[in-house]
C-alpha cells in the first residue's frame, strides 16, 4: 500500500480526533484515579449517563442547531457533576480504607446498574443528534470538520486541567493531596470535599465529552464497555494520575490506531493491547506515572 | 421535510413507546406466564412460546421492534382466543445479551423449565447457531426472523429451524443485481468493502464478493476492511476507504454501528466522493436517521413495509401497530418479520389441526403460507421462506411519512429463487449430516 | 579480627541527590554481637537494605562467608543464611502465629514448593521448638495481626529464627516492647549467641540494651561509620557524644 | 522508598479464616449436590451443573485473589482457552457429523486443562511481575488479546461463529448423567484444590498474600511461585471450561471476555474469598438468583449490580464471612471474656 501525504494526513488527523474522544474520556478515570487511588470501571457507563441526559435536554429545548446543543451540553455538565458528588458522598467514599478489590467491585457493579437504569430510563434505541455538518475540502481529500471541534475541546480541557492543578490554589492542594494527606487535613483543609470535588469534576468532564460527542456517535447500550476498557489502555500507557501522561497516552493510542487501520486493519486494537503490555512490563507506572504510585 | 409534525413531538413518541413497551414486555411476560392458566380452565392448554432477543449489546436497537411484534401479534390471536381457538399463547421472553453461551443457557431456560414449544430469534447468527444445537436436540421449533446467517438454513442445517428473514447469501444476492447494472451504467472498475468483524458481517461480504465476482468479473476488490463490534469512530476506516479510490464501497453494517458509520461518512464527504450502494438501510435506519441520512443513497432493506402495502396482512399490521403506538409509528423490518413468524406458526397450527410440535413441523414443511410479504413457500430442503430475497432502493421523502422511504418507482426487489442457493442438491451438499 | 562472617567494603548508595551511605566499611566476626547506632536518618535501615539485597548499592562489595553476594537477590541471600528482623513488625497478619513461623521453616527447608504434602506434617517438631524459644507458644493459634505490639516483635524474630541464619539482621528488636519483654528478648538474643555460637547485628535505640548486650558498637552517622569499638570506648568518644550521645543523654 | 512502609501495605487485621467452616459447609454441599437431582426437575439440574462448572472457575479465580492476593481480569481467558481446546479436538474427532466416542470425549475434555496451563504461562510470565491495580489491568489486557485472537483466527477457532455441535456421547446427553459427570470431576478437582491450599505452597501463597516482600526476605523467588499458582489456577479454570462445551453443546469467544471474569470475581465475593468453600457458595446463590431473576424480569444486571453494591458495603466478606463473624459475636457472648480462643481452636491447622 502506498502512502501519500494526503492519506498520511487524514489518518493522522483522524488519529488525533480519535485520541481526543480517548482523552476527554480517560482524563477524568485519571485524574480520580491519581487523586483518590479508585479506578472507576463505571466512568464510561457515567459518560454514557452523560450523553443521554445531554440528549434528553436538547430535545427537550426544541433540539434544533448548535447552540441549544452547548446550552444543553453545559445542563448536562452540571447534572452530571451533581451525580458524581453524590456517588461519591454515598458510595465511594466508604470505599477509601477498602482493599483494591472490593474498591473495583463498587464501581463494577455501578457499571451494571447505570447501565439498567438507563436502559428503564430510555429504552434501548440509540440516541443522536443531528448537525448539518459539510464535509471541508482540504487538499483534495475530505476532512469532517466536526474533528476540529473535538480536538480544539480535548485541547482546551487539557489545558484546563493543567492550569487547574498547577496554577490554582485549589488545583495545589489537590497535588499535595496526592502525596501527603496527614499534612493537608493538618492545614486544616477538609480531605473528603477535596474528594468529593475532585470526582464530581471527574464524572463532570465525562458528561461534557458525551455532550460534544453526541453530534459525532450515537450514544447506544454496550458503547460504554468497549470503551472504557479503551480507556484503561490509554491510562495504563501514560501512567495513572497523570493528566500529561493520559494525553500522550490517548494520541499515541489514537494515531497508533488509525495507521494500523491502513497496514493491519485486522489487528488494530490488538496493537494497542500490545502496547499495553509492553508498557507495563517496561514501566509498570506508565510513561508518565511516578514509581511512588504503587 | 415531508412532515409537519416537529421533531421534538417525534422523538417523544419514540421515547414514551420504548418506556411503556418496556415496562409491558417485562412485566408482561411476567404476567403471561400466570395469566393463562387461569384462563386454561375453559380452554385448551396455553402454547408456549419462548423469545430470545437481545435489549443489551449491539442487537438491541434492531430487537425492540421484533419484541413488539411478537407480543403485538400473540395478543392479537389471544384475542380470539388463542391458537385453534382455544390454546392462549403465553410468552417466555429472555434476554441474549448478544453473547452465543447465554443464547444456549436461556435456550434451554425456555425449554426445559417453561416448557416451551416454540423459541423464536434471535438476532445475531452466532447466537442462532448456537440454539440451534439446543431445540434439534429437544426436538423444539426454531423460527428465526432476524438472524440470517446462510449457514443457520445450510451448514447447521436442522429440520426444526425454519427461516423467515432473507439470508446473508440472498441479501448480498439481490445487493449484486442492482450493483451489476450500476457497473455496467457507470463503467465502475473497482470497489472496496467494509464490514462488521463478525459471522454476519463476513458472510455478508464474501457472499456479495463472490456473487458479484460471477455477475461482473472485470470489476476489482481493492481493499477489505473489517472493524469490531461496537466501533465508535470510523474517521481512519473512512479515509483509508477514500485514499484507496475505489468507485464504489459496499458495507456490510448493521445496527448501531451502520447509524455511526453512515453519520460519520456523510460528514467526512464519502458519499460526495464515492458511491455506496448496497449498505443496509432497514425502516429502523430510516426513522432514526431520517435528517440526517443522504437522500438518493442506494440502500437495501430485508422487509421493508411500504414495499407490500397491496398486501392484506400487511396493512392489517401496520393499521394495528399505529393504533397501537402512534400515528407516526411503522412498523420495522424487524418487527415485520417476527410479526410473519408467528403468523406463519399460526397457519401451520391451523393446517395441522394441533399443537404437537412433530405435528407443526410437518405442516411447515414446504407450507406455503401468507405473510405481510406476500404468499411463500417455504423451501423443501433447507426451510428457507421464499419471501423477496432483497428490497434494492433509493433514500427518498415521501409526503405520507414522517421518515423517507425508498423511491418506490424505482426500487428493486428481487425473487428468492434468483438469488439462493441454485439447486437443493446444491444445498445438500452445504448441509453436514447432524449426529 | 580473624575471620569475618560478612565483610563490607566501600558501600555507597544514593537516593536522588541524597547520600545515605557513603564509604561504607564494617565487619562483623564469626559468632559477635554487635550493635549500629546512631540518630534517625543515619542510614540504619538503609544499611540492612543494601546487606539483604533489598537495594543495590552503586559501588562497594558485600562479602558473606567468602561469597560476593553484593548483587544477589533478597531471597538468594536468605537462603545463603543471612535472616533479618524488622523494626516495625513485617509479619503475615491473616496466618495464625504457628504458621507465621511453619511457613518460614518450610521456606528453610526446601518445601515451600510441596504442592500435595499436608504442611501441618512438615517441620513441625522445629517450629514449636521456635515458639518455645520466643515465649509464643500460649500464642500460637492466635491471628498475628491481632497480637500486641510486644508480642509481634518477638514473632518477627521467630520467623527470623526459623531461617536458621549464621549471621541475623536485628532492626530495633525491641521497639515497642515493655521492659520485661524487652529483658526476655535480649536475653533471648544472648542465648543465640552463646549457646548457637549465631553472629548477629542489631540496632538500637535504647542505649541500655546497647552497651549491655553489644560486644562491639559502630557509630553510624550521615552514611559513615565514625566510631566503632567496644561499648565503653564508644561511651568515651567524644565525637560520639556530640553526635548522638549527648543527645541521648 | 522506604522499605518499612512498602512492605505492611497489606496490612489487614481482619480475620481470614479459611477452616473450619469450610468444612462444614463442604459437607453439607457434598449431600445437597449428591441428592439434588432426586428432587430437581430437568432445567433445575441444569442450573445444578451450571453452579458446579462456574463454581469451579470462580474456585480456580480464588487461587489468585483469595490465597495469593492478587485480583485477575483475566481469568476467563483461562476457562475460555480450556473450553476451545475441548470443542477444537470434539471437532477434529467427529468432524461435526459423527458421533463422538467415549475415550475420544473424556480425550476432549483433559485436553482442555493442558492447553489452558500452557495460555496460564505465558501469560502468568508477564505478569506476576507486577502486583496490586497493575496486576489487575494487565491480566485484563491479556485477557482481551486472547479474546481478540481466537475472535479473529477465523479459520481455526471459527471466529465469532464459535464451534457448534459438541454432542456429548449418548449416556451424557442425559442431563442427570452429565450432572453426575460434574459432579465427579468437580470434587475430585476440589479435592486435589484443598491438597493444595493445605500444603506448604498453600501456606506461602497466604503468607505471599499478606506480605509478599516478607517472603522474599524468608528466602522465596515470589515470582516463581506466583507463576507456579497462576498455571495451576489456568489449568482449573481450563477444566471448568473444558465440561462448559459439551454442556451448552456450542462455544464461543465470548466466553474469554472480561465480563466472564467479572463473573467469577462476582462468585467469590458473595460467598467470601476467605473461605475455601466461598467461591461455590457465590456460584450457588448467583447461578441460582440469575436463573430465578431472568424467568421474570430482564433487568439482571440492575439486581446482580445492586446485590454485588449492598454485599461490598455492608458485608464485605461474603456469606460465609458474615456467618463466621455471627458466630464469632455468639461465641464471644456465651463464653464471656476467653475471646477467641474457642473458635481459634477450631482451624483444622492449628
Amino acid at each position: 500500500m502506498e502512502l501519500d501525504l494526503n492519506l498520511v494526513l487524514s489518518q493522522l488527523l483522524a488519529g488525533v480526533s480519535r485520541a481526543m474522544v480517548l482523552f476527554l474520556l480517560a482524563s477524568g478515570l485519571s485524574l480520580i484515579f491519581g487523586v483518590m487511588n479508585i479506578l472507576n470501571f463505571a466512568h464510561a457507563t457515567m459518560w454514557l449517563l452523560g450523553g443521554y441526559i445531554t440528549f434528553s435536554l436538547y430535545e427537550g429545548m426544541g433540539g434544533e442547531g448548535p447552540l441549544l446543543l452547548m446550552i444543553a451540553i453545559i445542563g448536562g455538565t452540571i447534572v452530571m457533576a451533581a451525580l458524581g458528588a453524590l456517588t461519591e458522598r454515598f458510595l465511594i467514599r466508604r470505599m477509601y480504607d477498602r482493599e483494591l478489590p472490593e474498591q473495583l467491585l463498587l464501581t463494577f457493579a455501578l457499571l451494571l446498574i447505570v447501565g439498567d437504569i438507563i436502559k428503564i430510563i430510555w429504552g434501548v434505541e440509540d440516541r443522536s443528534v443531528y448537525l448539518d455538518i459539510e464535509a471541508l475540502e482540504v487538499g483534495g481529500t475530505f476532512i469532517n470538520p466536526y474533528y476540529f471541534v473535538i480536538i480544539a475541546v480535548g485541547i482546551a480541557v487539557a489545558a484546563g486541567l493543567w492550569w487547574f492543578l498547577q496554577k490554582t490554589r485549589y488545583g495545589r492542594i489537590v497535588r499535595a493531596a496526592v502525596y501527603n494527606r496527614d499534612m493537608v487535613s493538618a492545614l486544616g483543609i477538609r480531605i473528603p470535599l477535596i474528594y468529593m470535588g475532585v470526582f464530581a469534576l471527574g464524572v463532570a468532564i465525562a458528561g461534557f465529552a458525551a455532550g460534544v460527542f453526541l453530534p459525532l456517535m450515537p450514544m447506544a447500550l454496550g458503547v460504554d464497555i468497549d470503551l472504557i476498557v479503551q480507556c484503561f489502555a490509554v491510562v495504563v500507557i501514560g501512567g495513572f494520575g497523570s493528566i500529561l501522561g493520559t494525553f500522550v497516552g490517548s494520541l499515541l493510542v489514537g494515531v497508533v490506531y488509525a495507521f494500523s487501520i491502513l497496514i493491519w486493519p485486522d489487528g488494530a486494537l490488538a496493537v494497542v493491547f500490545l502496547i499495553v503490555v509492553a508498557v507495563l512490563m517496561w514501566r509498570p507506572w506508565g510513561l508518565f506515572g511516578t514509581e511512588l504510585r504503587y | 421535510m415531508s412532515s409537519n409534525m416537529s421533531d421534538k413531538k417525534w422523538d417523544s413518541v419514540l421515547r414514551s413507546m420504548d418506556r411503556r413497551e418496556f415496562i409491558r414486555t417485562s412485566v408482561g411476560a411476567g404476567l403471561a406466564m400466570f395469566a393463562p392458566r387461569f384462563a386454561s380452565a375453559q380452554s385448551g392448554k396455553p402454547y408456549k412460546l419462548g423469545l430470545l432477543l437481545p435489549v443489551t449489546g449491539t442487537g438491541a436497537n434492531y430487537a425492540d421492534g421484533a419484541i413488539k411484534a411478537v407480543m403485538n401479534a400473540t395478543a392479537e390471536i389471544n384475542s380470539r382466543g388463542g391458537f385453534l381457538g382455544k390454546h392462549l399463547i403465553e410468552v417466555n421472553y429472555r434476554d441474549t445479551h448478544t453473547k452465543p453461551d447465554v443464547a444456549a443457557r436461556e435456550a434451554r431456560d425456555v425449554i426445559n423449565r417453561e416448557n416451551v414449544q416454540t423459541v423464536v430469534g434471535t438476532y445475531s447468527s452466532a447466537c442462532a447457531m448456537a440454539i440451534q444445537e439446543i431445540i434439534h436436540e429437544q426436538k423444539i421449533l426454531h423460527l428465526a426472523a432476524t438472524s440470517n446467517s446462510s449457514k443457520i438454513v445450510n451448514e447447521n442445517y436442522t429440520p426444526y429451524t425454519y427461516q423467515f428473514c432473507p439470508n446473508s447469501r440472498m441479501q448480498s444476492g439481490s445487493v449484486v443485481v442492482a450493483v451489476a447494472e450500476m457497473i455496467k451504467k457507470n463503467g465502475w472498475k473497482s470497489y472496496a468493502t467494509i464490514g462488521q468483524d463478525y459471522e454476519w458481517g463476513r458472510q455478508t461480504q464474501s457472499g456479495f464478493v463472490e456473487a458479484l465476482g460471477k455477475a461482473s468479473s472485470s470489476v476489482e476488490l481493492k481493499k477489505e476492511l473489517w472493524f469490531k463490534l461496537g466501533e465508535t469512530q470510523f474517521a481512519s476506516y473512512i479515509s483509508a476507504l477514500m485514499a484507496a479510490k475505489p468507485d464504489f464501497v459496499y458495507g456490510a453494517i448493521a445496527g448501531k454501528d451502520n447509524r455511526t458509520f453512515i453519520q460519520q461518512a456523510k460528514a467526512q464527504g464519502m458519499f460526495k466522493r464515492i458511491s455506496y450502494p448496497g449498505g443496509l438501510i432497514s425502516v429502523t435506519e430510516l426513522q432514526q436517521q431520517r435528517k440526517s441520512i443522504p437522500r438518493g443513497m442506494i440502500g437495501l432493506a430485508r422487509a421493508p413495509f411500504f414495499a407490500h402495502l397491496d398486501q392484506p396482512l400487511m396493512q392489517k399490521y401496520i393499521k394495528m401497530h399505529r393504533a397501537k403506538h402512534g400515528e407516526d409509528a411503522y412498523p420495522t423490518d424487524w418487527a415485520v418479520m417476527h410479526y410473519d413468524a408467528i403468523y406463519g406458526l399460526e397457519q401451520a397450527i391451523n393446517k395441522a389441526g394441533s399443537i404437537a410440535t412433530e405435528a407443526i413441523k410437518t405442516a411447515l414443511k414446504g407450507a406455503t403460507i401468507d405473510t405481510c410479504r406476500g404468499r411463500a413457500t417455504f423451501r423443501d430442503c433447507n426451510n428457507q421462506l421464499n419471501i423477496p430475497a432483497g428490497y434494492v432502493g433509493a433514500v427518498k421523502d415521501h409526503p405520507d411519512y414522517p421518515f423517507p422511504i425508498y423511491d418506490l418507482d424505482t426500487m428493486i426487489i428481487v425473487k428468492a429463487e434468483d438469488v439462493w442457493v441454485p439447486t437443493c442438491g446444491d444445498v445438500q451438499k452445504l448441509q453436514k449430516k447432524r449426529a | 579480627m580473624t575471620d569475618p562472617i560478612l565483610n563490607v567494603v566501600g558501600l555507597n548508595k544514593h537516593f536522588g541527590g541524597i547520600r545515605v551511605t557513603r564509604e561504607l566499611n564494617i565487619s562483623i566476626s564469626r559468632g559477635a554481637k554487635e550493635a549500629i547506632i546512631g540518630p534517625n536518618g543515619a542510614g540504619k535501615s538503609t544499611l540492612f537494605n543494601l546487606l539483604t539485597g533489598y537495594h543495590r548499592p552503586e559501588s562497594g562489595t558485600i562479602v558473606f562467608e567468602g561469597n560476593d553476594i553484593t548483587n544477589w537477590a533478597t531471597h538468594q541471600i536468605a537462603h545463603a543464611g543471612i535472616s533479618r528482623a524488622f523494626q516495625i513488625s513485617n509479619i503475615f497478619t491473616r496466618l495464625t502465629v504457628l504458621e507465621n513461623v511453619r511457613t518460614a521453616v518450610h521456606v528453610r527447608m526446601g518445601k515451600a514448593g510441596n504442592i500435595f504434602a499436608s504442611a501441618q506434617r512438615i517441620g513441625t517438631t522445629e517450629t514449636e521448638k521456635i515458639l518455645k524459644r520466643c515465649h509464643l507458644v500460649e500464642k500460637s493459634s492466635h491471628i498475628a495481626g491481632e497480637l500486641a505490639q510486644g508480642d509481634k516483635k518477638k514473632l518477627e524474630l521467630a520467623i527470623a529464627l526459623a531461617g536458621k541464619p549464621r549471621l541475623l539482621l536485628l532492626d530495633e528488636p525491641t521497639a515497642g516492647m515493655s521492659f520485661e519483654e524487652t529483658r526476655e528478648t535480649m536475653t533471648l538474643v544472648d542465648k543465640l549467641n552463646d549457646d548457637l555460637g549465631l553472629s548477629v547485628l542489631f540496632t538500637e535505640h535504647d542505649m541500655a540494651v546497647v552497651f549491655n548486650h553489644a560486644q562491639r558498637v559502630s557509630l553510624l552517622h550521615r552514611g559513615e561509620i565514625i566510631v566503632e569499638g567496644t561499648p565503653e570506648e564508644v561511651r568515651r568518644d567524644e565525637m560520639a557524644q556530640r553526635v548522638y550521645l549527648g543527645e541521648h543523654h | 522508598m522506604n522499605l518499612e512502609n512498602s512492605a505492611t501495605q497489606t496490612t489487614d487485621t481482619r480475620r481470614k479464616p479459611m477452616g473450619m467452616l469450610s468444612v462444614r459447609v463442604l459437607a453439607l454441599l457434598f449431600v445437597v449436590f449428591l441428592a439434588a437431582p432426586a428432587v430437581l426437575g430437568e432445567f433445575w439440574v441444569e442450573v445444578a451443573t451450571e453452579i458446579l462448572i462456574l463454581g469451579l472457575f470462580a474456585m480456580s479465580f480464588n487461587l489468585i485473589y483469595g490465597y495469593m492476593g492478587q485480583i485477575s481480569f483475566g481469568h476467563a481467558a483461562f476457562f475460555g482457552l480450556g473450553a476451545y481446546a475441548t470443542a477444537m479436538l470434539f471437532r477434529e474427532f467427529t468432524g461435526g457429523t459423527e458421533e463422538i466416542s467415549y475415550l475420544q470425549f473424556f480425550v476432549s475434555l483433559a485436553a482442555g486443562i493442558p492447553l489452558a496451563a500452557f495460555g496460564a504461562l505465558l501469560v502468568g510470565y508477564f505478569c506476576i511481575r507486577l502486583t496490586g491495580i497493575y496486576f489487575a489491568i494487565l491480566t485484563l489486557a491479556f485477557g482481551e488479546l486472547l479474546f481478540f485472537v481466537v475472535f479473529s483466527w477465523y479459520s481455526f477457532t471459527g471466529g465469532d461463529d464459535g464451534i457448534q455441535r459438541l454432542l456429548p456421547p449418548p449416556l451424557f446427553r442425559d442431563p442427570v448423567m452429565y450432572y453426575y459427570l460434574c459432579f465427579v470431576i468437580v470434587i475430585a478437582a476440589m479435592a486435589v484444590m484443598w491438597r493444595i491450599v493445605h500444603s506448604p505452597f498453600g501456606y506461602l501463597l497466604r503468607a505471599m498474600r499478606d506480605n509478599q516482600e516478607r517472603t522474599r526476605f524468608l528466602g522465596i523467588n515470589t515470582r516463581i511461585y506466583m507463576l507456579i499458582n497462576f498455571v495451576i489456577a489456568g489449568s482449573f479454570a481450563g477444566l471448568a471450561g473444558a465440561l462448559w462445551g459439551p454442556f451448552t453443546r456450542s462455544v464461543a469467544p465470548t466466553l474469554l471476555g472480561w465480563q466472564e471474569s467479572g463473573i467469577a470475581v462476582f462468585m467469590t465475593l458473595l460467598g467470601g474469598s476467605a473461605f475455601f468453600a466461598g467461591p461455590m457458595v457465590g456460584s450457588i446463590i448467583y447461578t441460582f438468583l440469575h436463573a430465578w431473576v431472568t424467568g421474570f424480569t430482564q433487568y439482571w444486571p440492575l439486581t446482580i449490580g445492586a446485590i454485588i453494591l449492598i454485599i461490598v458495603l455492608f458485608s464485605p466478606g461474603g456469606l460465609l464471612g458474615a456467618i463466621d463473624a455471627w458466630r464469632r459475636i455468639r461465641t464471644r457472648q456465651g463464653s464471656s471474656g476467653v475471646a477467641d480462643n474457642t473458635l481459634v481452636k477450631e482451624e483444622p491447622d492449628s
